[in-house]
């Protein structure tokens, strides 16, 4: 098959999917729409194999894939392709969307067989793998942003897809008009960039990247890369723009697991993956999206252990994962962050599915203070969320281990990193250990505290191969991307995924400058790895200890910090902080604009030029007094001024 | 005045005037010989316009075409160009038409109608002296002939009351304004010799540069006692109550064949040479028009009375056209602006006519006065008739593409050609400020539950209205031909 | 003969409805003759030649020779697509008031048909007296409109409309009648109302000097537009005369009538006036930006979902206003795009909102609430039709709005900074009165229709499917292939900008 | 001995401000008195002021056409009279009244 037509495949699958499902989608039939939904995607899939083996086959400089298909449209000097490009980072990109959301799909069946509006889940979810493959395959800037906004879209119905919930609708909206604002400055990076480079074509852009770094804080290349940075922090719900996501849970769990965890939010990521070039050469964006990667990662876990809510525990560490990724790409470890994205969306995607399973089997339980205990109803989803569970705290050899510990590696060994950038990444490492065992405690270990009423179940089998498969992949997904030191220690197993994604990383300068092997010593590496595993280790301990034998201390432990727990229990305050400095005062505002600039400025102008007419009318009027001698003498007068005037020189 | 001498010409270009004169005296006589009973008012009205039928073709067959100069008759007391041509045509073809009103309006028809068609056409026929005339003494005689007749026409109303104040109003202010205007002229014959406006074109001039102020005194009465005729602010306030005391018929025919009759003498005057030279008299007449706008437009944007927003209406109208005699006046006599004058009081006569046949087609008796709010539900009852009434209030808007528009285009053209830029923009202002008084009709008329209708019997007032709409859009849309008609006329 | 067909064949079918005898009937006669009518304009189209810049089917024939007034049609890039638009938008119009209007059907269909007469000759007169007559003419079938068969404060909102336009455009007619006293310097001797003949005065430019000639009819001209348009702070008029419109005058309104002003801006001042238009062109834009966001912030308070629209409609117009004074190859052209766009979106949410209202009676968005279980195909459309309003991609909106941004960057990078605060705004108030209406619990007037059988909401019927279809396709279309629209106005948009300063438009065939 | 030659030599100009004289008074009479045949009366004296005028003109050219205007005047101010008294006397039978200030319906 020609490579256009099966990209064609490939995008267009989904979107034939949506429609088939989308004009039907009144619709309750839960296996049809399940078949038809899951079958677009697979076959998009098994498009995106084919793809990615092609690749593989070919010589390593010519693994690009790009087609076009028609002028979208053209401007003066610009110009748009509807074109795509398979390469090394996309091809990996549409197999994890393709193949993680082919799980997700068969998930949902079983899922949201009970939802009356299951044809339109489906219809929307297709949508959505259709807007994520334009976005990973477009091959300028804006064919990418096509995809970003259509994500949003598709997010913004999935989170409110229970409408009649209001609290749901409004999370929906949210979402969208959070990532609204990011793609508002998404656009004007573009701008920075195409009035610089003339192009917004995303190999051109790197091609035409400068060759020195740029030192200024307003240089072309900083202020663009800033401003997609920004439009990514709104998409990967980074800081300050991360708000949306937790309350994004309220879409079915699936779309949290596709959307919020493996796929849409690892867009600002990616976006930056395929710009390294150019994002290199901006040391200070760099080390901005470092600090608030960082940043993130700790703030998003200090949350992630205080809520009770089994699906928002999980929002917060998706966010906190994220800024992991974000981490990675800020100190130019373009490929651990997408390494961590990989492994993380194998993970993320299992637990929230598993999170899934357990509401599902809790028929619709989502606070974790009410349950406890479930390993024995639900072994399955039990044993295979303890493999998320490993693979998210990095235990080795578990997926998660290799990309996180890569991540913090390279926070401390790059050239852009610093201790305190690996000190934070620590941290958050410990924190991600802690809560996530102590979710794991409180969900399925320890005693029950299920509600008499409520009886667990296990999910059926359509829902819990995907969890199966998706557990295997958090297993071994890292083995492809096994460190040089401990691949040396095993005998020489190459880093595969370094490899892999080489022709297309963008060498630091600065690396380059100092050659190959930088100044940091295997041992160094060796002493940090154990460092993080232990600090894990050590978290791990403590929350067993507090939410399985000394089932007090929680309690103790948030009165001993009464005002920071509720800080952080509230989320910091900062939706709160949202709504009372921007968004109250811009409805109140509003309000007052209206009522003081159109209706007691513009409109009271008007009526006061029609009184003041008016008055004119009112005045002749009354000179109008119907007495004929007084109009004679207006004649007079008016004889007598028209007179002198006239005489006078 | 030089040798009496006149022979079979004079009395060709006089014809109409003489025959106009002749019909006059018919209905009156048919009476008298009746015994003093008055005859079906059917027959009296057919002879009345087959008497205008003939002067209007009187007028048109022996009228001047322009070319090569123009005849004037009785030693030069008469002229007929251009200007009497076409401002006598449209003065009769509006009596035409105002007679129809006259025999229809319950304020008209009656035991006197014939004396009334007497009263009409004398009135007519003072009002063609004075626009042929170019003699001070002849525009006074047309002058006072044509508001004499009206002084009765009016006080002849069947409304007894508000008509006689009506009648008296006028008549003590018109006459007042005569003395006025005749007090100017005794200056002028004193300073330049003599009371004929050819002459008066030949000696204004150095009178004027040399600041003969005794003449300029004398000029500037006769200048009064014009803008009195034409209603210029601040000599207008009679218009607002003698129109709506008089019956519509007669306010019609005092709001359009009797203010082109005055404006055409106006410009005569106005027109002569070396009127430009003098500066301060221009620019007093700038402000009077601007004040005239002014005036109209807003005094009739707070007015109830349908008959007292169109008599305002008219002030602001003069106040356009004035603009224009001034554009004239400045151009010392050229052809264009003056044609525009002409084809504005044309648009001007049309849709003013025709927004009082309306008025008189839906006043139910002589005691009625239609307020604007009556007109409710119109649109409704008599669709036709909406219509027509939007369209000459569109077309007095100045809304295109209907006469009143391409009026208003022609005359601001002529004006800004005339370095009148700010006159102009005083114009347009003004006729935004004059939508909002012309939409209130429309507005009831369409856009309120009412019930208001018209007598359906009167054929003759609704064929003239229906006429008129279709005569104001045509002529609005064919206006080139006809501009050009009336400017090779006078040029 | 065939721009001339196009113009008077509604003024025909305007007398053919008033003359129609039978009531049933007659709107079948008037949607086949709209049919009709949007088929010549496709006849048009297809003579069309898209790569020159040039005047094409042009007519011209003295009208008021001693004033140099001609009937002077002709068609270019600029001009062609809103003439389909026009088109395009009357049958749908026709169809969409099928049931709403049921009083003086005549009366309706007529000064549709006239308003559609005097819409296309101001985009087809290429003669600045005929312009004016068409401009003019076309507010008095809309004053009608709005006040025979709009909302309870119908007749002060008819009159706004109707003074503020009037007002702006006289100022219009005593710049065009100085203009053509001009003339004779270029046509040798004869004076000239023709808009090449305009063109060809490139009247001297005075910086630093208001009461100077291009400045001043710069000004005349401007004002005229901005208010059409309508231009912040000169908008106020434009909110009431939505609100009290009924549904297809609204639709007009929105989808042709704006564009009118910002069609007068292409043909008229950028051309007549550029250096004005340059020099003052910051003046234009601040306004553009602050009606952006000002409309934005003020739609997303409004109590009134047909007002909200309405303000959003203040601020795409002023998207548009930046696109134009751009001057810049992307802002023109995304502005040009935009107004098909805008005309299509904004339309179809009014045709939205009108059929809401034909069910339930009210536009308050506190009483609404949980339609979306209730309508769902209706909700789909209203959604499909918003994400076109909010620009997402592959929807028109979006091609515009990049495009004029893109523009304003060029212009100056603070411009697009600010203007895109209304990406974001559009969003939010847009997709909250979603919120508000569609989604959340069942609201009062939900709830009340289910419990009174008599008042049930239904959802679309075949022939509001009819209407809707059109639109939507349209609106996917214009987004996926924009191409295909914009290289109709490109040539002439382009060779518009490169030749600003002596432009010159070519009629082919001219006479 | 002061130049009394202007108090015994009688110019056209005396008779002008005679004239003059006669048309204010006419003037002051329209505007301030109430009784419409006294109102008829001043506007006849505003007319014969204009009379004397024309007559002393028409002297000083040595002319005769002055004089002749005269008689067009006086002929028109009898009809003017005529028409005028025949209005009053309408009137007051009508209304029993000749008082001006009684017609003041008409205003506004």
């Amino acid at each position: 098959m020609s490579h256009q037509l099966l990209v064609a495949v490939l995008i267009l699958s989904p979107l034939i999917g949506f429609l088939l499902n989308g004009v039907r989608f009144k619709h309750t039939n839960y296996i049809a729409a399940g078949a038809i939904a899951t079958t677009a995607v697979f076959i998009s899939f098994i498009c995106s194999v084919l793809l990615f083996l092609d690749l593989v086959n070919a010589p390593e400089n010519q693994r690009t894939i790009a087609v076009g298909f028609y002028e979208w449209f053209s401007v003066d000097k610009f110009s748009i392709n509807a074109g795509f490009v398979v390469d090394q980072i996309s091809s990996i990109m549409i197999l994890i969307i393709t193949g993680v959301g082919s799980l997700i799909h068969l998930f949902s069946i079983g899922y949201m067989h009970h939802d009356k509006g299951v044809t339109k889940y489906f219809a929307y979810l297709n949508l959505f793998v259709f807007n994520m493959l334009l976005l990973v395959l477009g091959d300028s800037l804006l064919t990418m942003f096509v995809g970003w906004e259509g994500v949003g879209l598709c997010s913004y119905l999935l989170i409110g897809f229970w409408f009649n919930d209001a609290a749901k609708a409004a999370a929906g909206m949210k979402a969208f008009i959070t990532n609204r604002i990011g793609d508002a400055a998404f656009i004007i990076g573009m701008f920075i960039l195409f009035f610089t480079f003339g192009t917004l074509n995303i190999h051109e852009l790197n091609a035409l990247a400068p060759t020195t770094m740029e030192a200024s804080w307003l240089g072309a290349v900083t202020l663009g890369t800033l401003m997609l940075f920004i439009g990514a922090t709104g998409k990967s719900a980074q800081i300050p723009l991360y708000v949306w996501l937790p309350d994004a849970m309220a879409g079915p769990t699936p779309v949290s697991a596709l959307i919020h965890a493996a796929t849409m939010v690892t867009a600002g990521v990616y976006m930056i993956v395929r710009l390294n070039p150019l994002f290199v050469m901006a040391p200070n964006t760099m080390m901005v999206i470092a600090v608030i990667g960082a940043a993130t990662a700790v703030m998003a876990a200090t949350i992630g252990l205080t809520q009770y809510d089994i699906k928002k525990v999980l929002a917060y560490s998706t966010v906190s994962q994220l800024g992991y990724m974000f981490l990675a790409v800020g100190v130019g470890a373009f490929g651990a962050g997408m390494f961590h994205l990989m492994t993380h969306a194998f993970f993320k995607a299992l637990m929230f599915l598993g999170s899934g399973s357990v509401i599902h089997g809790m028929h619709e339980e989502q606070d974790i203070r009410k349950m406890g205990g479930l390993k024995k109803y639900m072994p399955i989803t039990h044993i295979t969320f303890v493999m998320g569970w490993l693979a998210i705290i990095g235990t080795p050899p578990f997926s998660g281990f290799f990309s996180k510990d890569e991540i913090l590696w390279q926070a401390y060994s790059s050239p852009r990193g610093h201790v305190l950038l690996w000190v934070a990444g620590a941290i958050g490492a410990g924190l991600t250990a802690f809560y996530m065992t102590r979710l794991m405690a409180l969900t399925f270990w320890g005693t029950s505290r299920v509600d008499k009423h409520v009886h667990p179940h296990e999910s059926g089998s359509l829902m819990t191969i995907p969890l199966i498969v998706l557990a295997v992949l958090s297993v071994i997904g890292g083995w492809i991307g096994i460190p040089h030191v401990i691949g040396e220690s095993l005998g020489h197993i190459p880093n595969y995924w370094e490899h892999w994604l080489s022709p297309l990383i963008a060498k630091m300068p600065e690396v380059a400058a100092a050659g190959e092997h930088a100044a940091h010593s295997a041992v160094e590496e060796w002493l940090l790895m154990g460092a993080s595993v232990s600090i894990a280790g050590i978290s791990v301990l403590t929350a067993c200890l507090m939410y399985l034998k000394n089932t007090d201390a929680p309690k103790k432990v948030s009165d001993a910090f009464g005002p920071v727990y509720k800080a952080v229990y509230n989320k910091y305050f900062v939706d709160e902080f949202y709504f009372a400095s921007l968004i109250n005062p811009l409805i109140k505002g509003s309000r007052n604009l209206w009522y003081y600039v159109d209706v007691n400025v513009i409109d009271k102008a008007t009526y006061k030029t029609t009184d003041l007419v008016r008055g004119g009318g009112s005045f002749v009027r009354s000179l109008q007094n119907g007495n004929m001698q007084q109009y004679a003498l207006y004649v007079i007068a008016g004889a007598a001024i028209t007179l002198s005037l006239v005489l006078m020189r | 005045m030089n040798t009496a001498n006149f022979g079979l010409e004079d009395i060709l270009l006089t014809s109409p005037m003489i025959v106009l004169f002749l019909f006059s005296l018919v209905p009156l006589t048919i009476k008298i010989l009746r015994g003093n009973v008055e005859q079906v008012h059917l027959a009296t009205v057919i002879e009345v316009l087959i008497g205008l039928l003939v002067t209007a073709t009187l007028i048109v067959v022996f009228g001047s075409e322009g070319q090569g100069g123009s005849p004037t008759a009785f030693g030069g007391q008469l002229i007929f160009d251009g200007l009497t041509t076409w401002s006598s045509l449209i003065a009769v073809v509006i009596t035409g038409a105002s007679v129809v009103l006259m025999y229809e309006n319950p304020s008209t028809r009656g035991p006197q109608f014939s004396e009334l068609m007497f009263l009409t056409m004398s009135s007519l026929l003072g009002a063609l002296i004075l626009i042929a005339s170019i003699n001070l003494i002849g525009v006074f005689i047309g002058l006072e002939l044509m508001s004499l007749s009206l002084y009765l026409m009016i006080a002849m109303s069947h409304e007894q009351k508000i008509s006689k104040e009506a009648a008296i109003k006028y008549f003590v202010l018109g006459s007042m304004a005569s003395a006025v205007f005749l007090y100017g002229v005794s200056f002028i014959y004193g300073t330049t010799g003599s009371i004929s406006t050819v002459d008066l074109m030949e000696t204004a001039q150095p009178l004027i540069q040399g600041h003969s102020n005794l003449f300029i005194f004398g000029f500037a009465l006769v200048i009064i006692g014009f803008c009195f005729k034409v209603s210029i602010a601040p000599f207008h306030a009679w218009t607002p109550d003698v129109y709506q005391g008089s019956p519509t018929p007669v306010t019609a025919f005092m709001a359009t064949a009797v203010k082109t009759a005055s404006f055409a003498a106006f410009l005569r005057i106005l027109a002569s040479k070396g009127i430009g030279g003098s500066d301060n008299l221009l620019n007093l007449l700038q402000w009077l028009a601007v004040i005239t706008m002014t005036v109209g437009n807003v005094a009739a944007l707070v007015q109830n009375n349908l008959k007292r927003t169109l008599a305002y209406s008219s002030v602001a109208h003069s106040g356009y056209v004035l603009m224009g005699v001034i554009a004239v006046g400045i151009s010392e006599g050229s052809a264009y602006p003056a044609a525009s004058v002409i084809y504005y009081l044309m648009a001007y006569s049309l849709m003013t006519l025709g927004a009082f046949a309306v008025l008189s087609l839906i006043e139910r008796n002589e005691n009625h006065f239609v307020q604007t709010d009556e007109l409710a539900g119109l649109a409704k009852s008599h669709p036709m008739l909406a219509l027509c009434f939007s369209v000459f209030l569109f077309s007095l808007a100045g809304l295109p593409p209907v006469m009143g528009f391409f009026g208003k285009l022609y005359l601001f053209s002529a004006a800004i050609n005339e370095g009148l830029l700010w006159m102009a923009l005083w114009g347009i202002i003004n006729s935004v400020l004059s939508v909002y008084f012309y939409l209130r009709p429309i507005v009831v008329m369409y856009m309120k539950e009412g019930s208001c209708t018209s007598s359906k019997e009167n054929y003759g007032t609704t064929f003239v209205v229906v006429v008129l709409a279709v005569l104001i859009i045509v002529l609005g849309v064919v206006s080139g031909p006809i501009f050009n008609m009336v400017e090779r006329s006078l040029g | 003969m065939l721009l001339s067909l196009l113009i008077f064949l509604p003024i025909v079918l305007a007398l053919a409805v008033t003359a129609w005898p039978q009531k049933t009937t007659l709107r079948y006669l008037a949607l086949a003759g709209s049919i009709i009518e949007f088929a010549v304009s496709l006849v048009v189209l297809l003579q069309f030649d898209k790569t020159s810049p040039a005047l094409q089917l042009v007519e011209k024939h003295m009208w008021v020779e001693r004033f140099g007034i001609s009937y002077f049609l002709g068609i270019d890039g600029i001009s062609m697509m809103l003439v389909m638009l026009t088109t395009f938008l009357t049958p749908v119009i026709i169809l969409a008031s099928w049931k709403s209007i049921d009083e003086r059907i005549k009366g309706f269909h007529a000064s549709l048909f006239v308003l559609q007469t005097a819409m296309l000759g101001s985009f087809l007169a290429m003669d600045a007296i005929l312009f004016y007559t068409f401009w003019e003419l076309s507010l008095i079938p809309m004053y009608f409109m709005v006040g025979i068969w709009g909302g309870a404060r119908r007749i002060y909102a008819t009159v706004k409309f109707f003074i503020y336009t009037m007002s702006g455009s006289v100022l219009m007619l005593l710049a065009i009648i100085f203009m053509m006293r001009l003339t004779p310097e270029v046509t040798g001797g004869s004076i000239s109302a023709s808009i090449l003949d305009f063109y060809k005065l490139q009247i001297p430019f005075i910086a630093g000097d208001f009461f100077t000639p291009q400045t001043l009819l710069f000004f005349a001209f401007a004002l005229a537009f901005a208010i059409k348009v309508p231009m912040f702070p000169l908008h106020t008029w434009l909110p009431d005369a939505h609100v009290e419109a009924p549904t297809p005058g609204s639709v007009i309104l929105a989808g042709v009538m704006l564009k009118m002003g910002t069609y007068g801006f292409i043909r008229w001042v950028i051309p007549l006036f550029p250096e004005a238009a340059e020099h003052f062109s910051w003046l234009f834009i601040g306004a553009g930006v602050v009606g952006i966001i000002y409309g934005a912030l003020v739609a997303m308070i409004q109590p009134d979902v047909k007002k909200l629209i309405a303000y959003s409609s203040v601020s795409h117009m002023g998207y548009i206003i930046i696109g134009l004074f751009t001057m810049n190859s992307y802002g023109l052209n995304g502005g040009l795009y935009q107004m098909l766009n805008h005309g299509i979106s904004t339309g179809a949410l009014f045709l939205l909102i009108g059929m809401i209202y034909e069910r339930t009676h009210s536009r308050e968005i506190a009483k609404y609430g949980g339609l979306a279980s209730a309508l769902p195909f209706f909700t789909i459309a209203f959604i499909i039709v918003t994400m076109s309003s909010i620009a997402v991609p592959m929807t028109n909106g979006f091609i515009g709005e990049f495009l004029i941004l893109l523009g304003s960057y060029q212009y100056s990078p603070w411009v697009a900074v600010f203007s895109v605060t209304g990406v974001v705004l559009g969003a939010a108030y847009m997709l909250w009165m979603v919120k508000r209406v569609f989604f959340g619990p069942k609201g009062e007037i939900v709830l009340a229709a289910e419990k009174d059988s008599h008042h049930a909401l239904y959802d679309l019927s075949p022939r509001e499917v009819l209407v809707l279809v059109p639109l939507v396709v349209l609106i996917f279309w214009m987004g996926l292939f924009p191409n295909q629209f914009m290289n109709y106005s490109k040539t002439s948009v382009d060779y518009l900008i490169q030749n600003k300063n002596q432009y010159m438009l070519l009629g082919a065939g001219e006479r | 001995m002061p130049d009394i030659s202007i108090l015994t030599t009688i110019t056209p100009n005396h008779y002008l401000v005679l004239s003059a004289c006669l048309f204010m008074i006419g003037v002051a009479g329209v505007l301030l008195r109430r009784n419409l045949i006294v109102l008829f009366m001043s506007i006849e004296l505003m007319l014969n002021a204009v009379n004397l005028s024309f007559v002393t003109f028409s002297h000083s050219f040595g002319k005769v056409d002055g004089q002749v205007m005269v008689f067009f005047v006086m002929t028109i101010a009898a009809a003017e009279a005529a028409v005028g008294l025949a209005l009053a006397v309408s009137i007051f039978k009508r209304f029993k009244e000749v008082n001006i200030r009684f017609f003041e319906h008409l205003k506004g």
